[in-house]
């Protein structure tokens, strides 16, 4: 199908990206609409949209995840585009095969680029045709036996992952020998349970390892160009807490590396759109390994656009509509240093137990370089059947100092009553020695923070 | 923002060309169910549809031809909870009998548990926390609907303890 | 006394300024304590700041009026700095004084710089004394016959105008002789009640008039600096309703004297801090006016914020706190468009009956260029004892045209719910042709505009 | 943030210092109020001084020492409102008796009033509505307290017609 100029757009998906993508929409001149389950009819992203269609009830399965709803709910509301946001469908090659089928432009790749970058072995096979390094690993494996020759080849610790998989679901560590077997039982089984694929390949683990990965935007023109990369080592259960542009504890020679392996392998996979590549790097041998694509805009985007200057929703409908990047490598300027923390509704001294409910006070920061991006609002509730994300405070300065201060001060003026949130753990961490030193790596917040923050006096037992 | 016929008829027409299973679309009391399978015929050719027009703003419309999903009618929701130890929910969350869509509940009625049995799942935000049975019993009743909101603390299934 | 660096800043207003105000303050690093009437104690502006001292009750004098709770209230909160804000007392002498005499600093000129600007007789005679026009009128007038005489000499229609005056109170239009005497009495007596002066002057009345101001930044080093004009000529009653910068009606040549204009007099007034100096541009006439200096930060700065990149408030505050301003008269470059509306909780069909009580639904535009200054929240209670501003909503763009296209679209996502307000009307008034084309003056709302949209089908009995 | 006993004796040194009336501060439940003047003594050169400490949360502490402002004192307030005819509030707002603060009130129990006599203003968001007598006759009772806030329609004033 060849491109054509939005008009309207239906928003598939809730919470801040549906906010987000409204926005983005205003900013375009386009119309758009709210595709919301009956839990989010009267949400902020309904409210700001040009008019709101309800498809199904709250159970995601129902209506965010359901795809013949979703491009329903577009040929009923008259849209002729979808934007899926990130989860849900969003990476679901299915989801932009029926848009192509029904004449609908699918705000993200073409289907077959989504099943080839969505499916991790033969993302790996395609970076390492390419020469970009994929990790010390192993394609698909049979069965226990290989895999353990495989890992007695490069050594343990190693990392049993799931083909299909995401999100830290079936994926396994294995520190000797022994632990094997049920390991790699038990990576399948939550494989198979989560992505109904039980395939499983096996990486070395690397000690001091730190995540990083690169935004690219590649229109349908053949330009293709990244705009520098994001640090997420922050993580707990493989799940994001804080994002920061750039990697500032990379070596500027790797970050380079990165930017352009991930620019080859956006190349190689025809790749259109906005997507991230994903990467392990290895700050102890200064090296890095390709891990993943992701064919969707990430939860983190604001800080490659606070220090880019470049509004990727804006860049993911505008190439969607066929148009050309209005800009090249050599355009892309990065400016400054930009630090995301995620606010959940969580009780983290409660080993992170969700706390939905009516949010009864919700007062955020303002501030130059502070971005807030939410759905939330006094008077909302926050429910129990989606995740627990309420607001993503994003800072920005002309050093990472500069924005770690902006942030920790934002932090301390952030005023949440009726749910607890994950804002006081925030505070801690961003005013930690080494996170401010940038010595951590991605055990870091499980390994040394969390514990120690867990223990110190008063914490348990208080709705932080 | 409004339904016309035409807009409608379009989701039709876009249904028969697709293997969609289920539609339910609402816009401002305006609402739209269109299933391809029907409770006792095979899936059919053509698509069965409902259209309820607007009803008074206080009192949204909904068709009553929805087909309840398989879980669902499968509980059972006595008026009166029968004597025994109630499961309780340990957060706010939904209900699920089985641990995932399609595979089979943890337990029925009648069945025998032993402590530490899984009896359901109560997910929030994602977090999907099994309950276990706190004695070794029967299961005398199933108290919530599958895929219900429960609060913290609802019981959610009754055990009789064994005799001893 | 020596300016020094302040540290804690108290905030002596409300509203939407309070909240700019706690902003500005968290931008510059600076603490601030919120002082609250009894009706505002769970402001928005209480909430951002660090801390928040309730000064009285409800109704104004016993707070926001109170000179003495407020220095009382800074001295208690350990402030070293109060900032008036607009209204209220920002403009009273006193403040200052009191400011000065407990060792407090304002954030404004000083008290000697407030009296001679705030006396609009004096600020008259320092702009004739540098050649700049203050129209064809008057010093202070000593009786009707006085009036008459000096009436008859620049022809009518004229002006009476209170000395001590602003906000239309105490100004009366006469058109002929046989009017003149009841005017008088009329217009002292209004002068007298609101200003405790009764005092008038006399101008000749305009009929293409555009009010346009220039907003100077004087530090306290000799640097004076003017950040261009804004055009204020959509008013009713003498309240703007819209504003914009720059004024692009008004001819260039005109607009470069007007600026010059108003360095020369804060100069000669030995101004410090930020100040407004208004004109009036006869447009028939290609010719200017003075008429008053406010000695305070306006309503509508932001559209000279938007078009200079220059942040007025935390401007106030480092020239408060001593420091020389960092830019001079040719680093100020001005870029585009922007706009401003005040959205009122008032039922304009309704010749503008105010419409207080709680606000059911509160969803506003977010946009590139969009900017919202506002107190008000989901939930919010607009009370009777305060004006009837619940926000500014603020649109920049490249040009004129882009601003008004954005302003027109923004206006047409709020959702407002609880209380009527004035987005119907603005939202009418920006689509308007003469608007559109810039073909107004100070009369073309009330007796052009209003008339029409008021008697247009379907208005009354509607709360907006 | 919390008022320590030095904040307090700074406030009290810059009262004594200045020709202020009257300050009522509060935070947290802390409620300090100074005033220059006594209710029956002249201004004395030593202010009166009151400090609450803070209450139980449910409660916030209150000095009753204040006096009452002049208008307030004057205002009547019946248990019983007499029979007559009642000026409402033409909208929510400010009840003031008089045209300006300290000036006389536009009228008084007993006082004769014609249709269209100004009896008092409504003070809505800065807007002053002059209310005025809607029959002629005595002015039998001022409902409201001088100050207050009043809701649309409420009674104000209370005017028993003349006879005829």
């Amino acid at each position: 199908m060849r491109p054509r100029p939005l008009r309207r757009v239906l928003i598939a998906n809730r919470g801040e990206i549906a906010v987000r993508i409204a926005r983005a929409c205003f900013d375009e001149g386009l119309e758009c609409v709210a595709a919301v389950s009956e839990a989010d009819r009267d949400s902020l992203a309904a409210r700001l949209a040009d008019g709101a269609i309800c498809i199904g009830s709250a159970a995601a399965t129902a209506s965010y995840l359901n795809i013949g709803a979703v491009v329903g709910a577009a040929i009923a509301a008259r849209c002729d585009a979808i934007h899926p946001g990130y989860g849900f469908l969003s990476e679901r090659a299915e989801l932009a095969q029926a848009c192509a089928e029904h004449g609908i432009t699918f705000v993200g790749p073409p289907a077959a680029v989504i099943r080839r970058g969505g499916d991790k072995v033969a993302a790996r096979r395609a970076a390492r045709a390419l020469g970009i390094p994929v990790g010390e690993g192993s394609d698909a494996i049979a069965s226990v036996a290989e895999a353990g020759r495989i890992a007695a080849d490069i050594g343990y610790p190693v990392l049993l992952k799931a083909a299909a998989g995401g999100g830290g679901r079936g994926m396994v560590q294995v520190r000797r020998e022994a632990e094997l077997e049920e390991a790699f039982l038990r990576a399948s089984t939550e494989a198979q349970q989560a992505f109904g694929d039980g395939t499983l390949f096996l990486e070395r683990y690397v000690t001091n390892a730190r995540h990083v990965e690169i935004q690219v935007l590649a229109d349908g023109h053949g330009q293709v160009v990244h705009l520098g990369e994001r640090d997420c080592s922050c993580q707990r259960r493989y799940q994001k807490l804080v994002e920061e542009a750039p990697a500032a504890a990379v070596p500027a020679h790797l970050r380079a590396a990165l930017g352009e392996a991930a620019v080859r392998l956006a190349r190689a996979l025809d790749y259109v759109g906005a997507g991230t590549m994903e990467f392990l790097v290895d700050l102890d041998r200064e090296a890095f390994s390709f891990l993943e694509v992701n064919t969707r805009v990430q939860v983190e985007h604001p800080v490659t656009e606070l220090v880019s200057g470049i509004d990727i929703v804006r860049q993911q409908l505008r190439i969607a509509g066929g148009d050309a990047l209005g800009f090249t490598q050599d355009d892309v300027a990065l400016r400054g240093h930009a630090v995301e923390v995620r606010i959940n509704a969580e009780q983290p001294a409660q080993d992170f137990l969700p706390s939905p409910g009516r949010i009864e006070r919700w007062t955020l920061p303002q501030g130059e370089g502070v971005r807030v991006d939410t759905h939330c609002h006094e008077g909302y509730v926050v429910g129990a059947h989606y995740d627990s994300m309420v607001a993503k405070l994003i800072c920005h300065g002309a050093s990472r100092a500069e924005a770690l201060d902006r942030l920790y001060r934002a932090l301390g003026h952030v005023r949440i009553e009726g749910i607890a949130t994950t804002v006081p753990l925030l505070r801690d961490l961003v005013g930690h020695g080494d996170f401010r030193a940038d010595r951590i790596n991605t055990r870091w917040l499980e390994d040394h923070f969390l514990p120690a923050w867990t223990a110190a006096p008063g914490r348990t037992g208080v709705a932080a | 923002m409004s339904l016309e016929p035409s807009d409608i008829r379009r989701l039709l027409d876009a249904f028969e060309q697709s293997d969609w299973n289920e539609i339910r679309l609402s816009v401002d009391g305006v609402e739209v169910f269109i299933s391809a399978s029907d409770e006792a015929a095979p899936p059919a050719t053509s698509p069965r549809a409902a259209v309820a027009p607007p009803a008074t703003p206080a009192a949204p419309a909904t068709t009553t031809s929805a087909s309840a999903p398989a879980a669902a009618t499968a509980s059972s929701t006595p008026a009166e909870i029968p004597a025994g130890e109630a499961v309780r929910s340990p957060s706010p969350g939904i209900f699920w009998r089985s641990p995932s869509p399609g595979a089979p509940p943890f337990v029925e009625v009648g069945q025998h548990v032993e402590a530490g049995t899984v009896v359901c799942i109560v997910e929030v935000m994602k977090l999907m926390n099994r309950v276990v049975a706190g004695v070794a019993g029967t299961v005398v009743a199933i108290v919530v609907e599958n895929s219900q909101q429960v609060a913290r603390d609802q019981a959610l299934v009754v055990i009789r303890p064994d005799a001893g």
